[in-house]
């Protein structure tokens, strides 16, 4: 993947995460991770090579499906992208409300869900009237609110204290118990420890493997988010064909 | 903080738009749609008049013509007016000829000369007024030989001198009234829609966001669609008002003397300014929607 | 990335503008303010010939009068007329008093009645036309006086009855063209503010970031007030030509028998364009800078 | 001081900053830590109390003296406040340019400056295009690029791996040493310990006494920044009469 006509952020990426995985991204600032959590989340696509996300081929879906597959993915933004204009309560039930749901129904499980990162006090608050941490928190229950398939969030601990870190990390840990496939980049060396989930770590565009309890691998139905992003240059290798099983990504 | 606690009644909260409102920016972007609306429901409502007063002057010039009947021997003038009127009016395409007698000859001499100048034994010449059908009127031709049938010795005026010139300032009148009616529609309607593309672009942001949750295309544009509609129609019907009140005011107070000969006015034409509203909410829907897909399209799967 | 390499010579490099450019909000302003200064300008330049039609009905109607002479005893018509012409040219404030011939006499009238129709033998009336001076016109009276010392017989008409119709029309003709166009005006005028302000406000964000930064409130609003003064200034510009163009087709291509003597524009008309750019320019650097003080003042020491 | 009609976020704050002092500033998420930077950077006024900057009560001091004030406090922005449409260059050389100096003067230091913060390679890029480590680099190069008296950073490591949070940290006690009175709000533990100075925390709008070597205390003529908010509700303890001398502040 490129920017324009800049170098190529990332190179030969090879990322297969198993549905109900939980791994960290780590790396360098710059290295790439909020770039490859984009192809994951279709914000941008790939200059070359294959993305499947829940089994399919990306470049193959159809326009109009591509709203449905964002729907199954929960993403914390590193620079949080709330709504500057909506309550805190609104900002967190966009997905929601995007979705379908009706404002009676999810009302009070919004609340409650805004209680629990600490922010129950503050529910018509504009984002703008919020503290750091307080934001982030807010792009945090934005992402989980519709309990997605695949969450991935960018830096989620940057902006608060050690006692809440833990707490989000307690959340997203629910989540994957109750089988989201979660997807951390983070600085964050103490949340990493804590979790003691396989990590991740991106550099020079490339990606190392697992440096803790690996992620199985298999063949596996469900969910499933796969990134992947092959060289182009014709210097480089060719990528290998992907295998054609509705599995795994290669390259 | 007045947050309202998580168990108040979920019945009385309601989710806030999607779209940020009452912002300035769409002030002033009312506001100049509202002037550029009134000023085209105005030229146009002029232009309607304009279009009657000119086809006016031309159906009234053309629809008649003068003779002026020199006596014959034997014959007195009005003897000789009477039968040439007779004569003209079996002639096809003229719907009357009228001798006029001496009073309504002085009346029609009046505006020229002054009233009640001439002495009472003047001789003066007899006219015969002839009003054509507007539809198909009698040609010069038809008339003059109608008189020679007759036996009478006139002389006919078809006004055809001025015909030409009252055409052509009928002509000019109209195309100028129509051209600045649709000048200033098209500049209102590439106003709206430049605004409207500018307002939208100005909130990427929300686009981005709401793109990213999983909202669709046509959800997004949707909700710039109403907004920029309902905006662009109040502002047109702002300006469709200011408009008609103006427009009403000139005809009222223009009154029968000054303005309305000019321009004959009627209550009717403020009809002209109906429109407006539902086009410029009509251009605002399609540029909005426009300029939302292009946004849309622009940052995804690039 | 081709960031330039720190070692690159500085002197090839130049600092961007502190104020973001070339945004899709600022072009569509600029057309909005281009399209109401150019509706100003044609309004300003047809009141201008408006203004002057008005007043040439006016002068034109109230400096001359008709004075139609009936011999006296032992007198011919033109012996008379002869004389009324000799007496008026004394009185003070008349230009010119002079006897028709029947040849101008019956070119006066043709208008009316058509060319040739009069029997060669038919009796008019004699008209004396008296030109008045447009600055201090003889007054009825004294015309009337004057007539009456010489012992002519004669009616003056002295067009009073058509001066107060149309001094009403002239004066409706001039106030809806210096309305019309201190309407519009006043429009461009207030969207130029309005847009200005519009515009300003989306750059909050700018504004904050050199406040704390320690720059002065002037060096900021000066920032403001040259990108729209410059903004207002070019779009008026643009519009103003737009004017000029289209005004001035008008005149070239109206003629002289078809516009030109409803509305004598004349060429330096034109010139009532000239002074919209710096016109806009100066509503935009007064509202820019209110625009950005009241920001400035806003949110610190709140 | 209070926001609008929200309940006071800071109270009775007593805090004297010596010239030429190191501190950390902590306390969870929506503390009161950016609010109490906002006080000391002239973003927002006490709703009562008293704030000395530089020897001046900043109630009396003339509105066209303020900018003066502003061009002497470097203020790393929690959410960075870069100019979009700015160059990475540009950015950073804001103060400069406000100040008055001269493009060709000032480019060849900032280049190096960027540099200095790993973004030796991205002058000219635009803020949108620069990661989330990569604009907070920028945020600090452009606080600290004019050497401000006082230096204010908000969480200015939340999104940097831990060697370039190090490398700002020195970069901070660079600046310390040539003598700037440097103020860090942050969560980041590992910085705090790592860099062996005092930490004030901040609690339910309350200011603790510094943890470690505490502050030294004492008349001193050159910069000086002090932040202080008396209490104002009836029931609290009216605030003691801030002492004549030219120096600290007290409530
Ligand atoms: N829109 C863009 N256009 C051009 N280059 C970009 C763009 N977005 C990111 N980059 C560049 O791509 C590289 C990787 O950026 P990315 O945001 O993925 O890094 P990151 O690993 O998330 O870093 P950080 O930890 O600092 O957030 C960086 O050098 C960045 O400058
Ligand atoms: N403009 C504002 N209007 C109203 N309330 C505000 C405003 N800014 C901050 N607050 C509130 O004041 C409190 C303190 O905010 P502040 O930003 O100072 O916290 P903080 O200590 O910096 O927290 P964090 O570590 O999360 O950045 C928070 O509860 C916040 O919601
Ligand atoms: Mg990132
Ligand atoms: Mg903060």
């Amino acid at each position: 993947m490129r920017y324009g006509r800049a170098p190529e952020v990332l190179r030969d990426i090879d990322l297969t995460l198993k549905p109900g995985s939980f791994h960290f991204l780590t790396g360098p600032s710059g290295a790439g991770k909020s770039s490859l959590l984009k192809l994951i989340y279709l914000a941008h696509g790939p200059s070359r090579g294959l993305i499947r996300l829940f089994g399919q081929d990306i470049s193959t879906v159809a326009r109009r499906d591509v709203p449905d597959l964002r729907r199954r993915i929960g993403v914390v933004f590193q620079e949080f992208r709330l709504l500057d204009h909506l309550s805190a309560l609104d900002n967190v039930a966009l997905p929601l409300r995007i979705a379908g749901r009706r404002a009676q129904e999810y009302r009070d499980d919004v609340a409650e869900l805004l209680a629990w990162v600490g922010l129950g006090e503050r529910l018509e608050a504009l984002p703008s009237t919020l503290s750091g941490g307080e934001k982030q928190r807010l792009a945090i229950a934005r992402a989980v609110v519709n309990r997605p398939d695949v969450l991935l969030a960018d830096e989620p601990t940057g902006n608060v204290d050690r006692e809440m870190g833990l707490r989000i990390l307690r959340l997203f840990q629910e989540l994957n118990r109750l089988g989201t496939t979660v997807l951390i980049a983070t600085h964050d060396r103490e949340l990493v420890q804590r979790a003691g989930q396989p990590v991740l770590r991106l550099d020079g565009g490339r990606l190392s493997p697992p440096l803790r309890p690996g992620p199985p691998v298999g063949q596996a139905s469900g969910p499933r988010a796969e990134a992947e992003a092959a060289p182009e240059l014709a210097l480089d290798p060719p990528p290998p064909v992907p295998p054609p099983g509705p599995g795994e990504a290669a390259a | 903080m007045t947050g309202l606690p998580a168990q108040a009644p979920a019945r009385r909260w309601r989710p806030g738009p999607l779209l940020p409102v009452g912002e300035g920016r769409d002030r002033a972007l009312s506001f100049v749609i509202a002037v550029l609306c009134a000023l085209a429901c105005l030229t146009a409502i002029l232009a309607l008049a304009a279009d009657r007063a000119a086809s006016g002057w031309r159906t009234q010039i053309s629809a008649s013509a003068t003779v002026l009947v020199r006596p014959g021997r034997g014959q007195t003038s009005s003897e000789a007016a009477a039968a040439a009127a007779e004569a003209l009016a079996g002639v096809p395409g003229v719907t009357e000829a009228r001798a006029l007698d001496r009073a309504d000859a002085l009346r029609l001499l009046t505006p020229w000369l002054g009233g009640g100048v001439l002495p009472d034994d003047a001789p003066i010449p007899m006219l015969v007024a002839v009003d054509l059908d507007p539809r198909r009127p009698a040609t010069s031709a038809a008339l003059r030989a109608a008189l020679a049938n007759a036996g009478v010795q006139a002389v006919l005026d078809d006004h055809s001198r001025w015909l030409g010139d009252v055409e052509r300032a009928a002509l000019i009148a109209r195309s100028a009234a129509l051209g600045a009616g649709a000048l200033v529609a098209l500049a209102a309607g590439a106003a709206v829609a430049f605004a409207t593309r500018a307002g939208l672009t100005s909130r990427r942001d929300v686009i981005e966001v709401l793109h990213l949750s999983g909202a669709r295309d046509g959800f997004i544009s949707g909700l710039f669609e109403r907004r920029f509609a309902w905006l662009a129609a109040r502002s047109g019907a702002y300006g469709a008002l200011a408009a008609i009140l103006l427009a009403g005011a000139l005809k009222a107070f223009g009154g029968q003397d000054g303005f309305t000969p000019l321009l004959p006015l009627q209550w009717s034409d403020l009809l002209a300014a109906a429109p407006c509203p539902l086009a410029a909410a009509g251009v605002a829907v399609v540029s909005a929607r426009r300029a939302a897909l292009r946004v849309l399209r622009a940052p995804s799967q690039a």
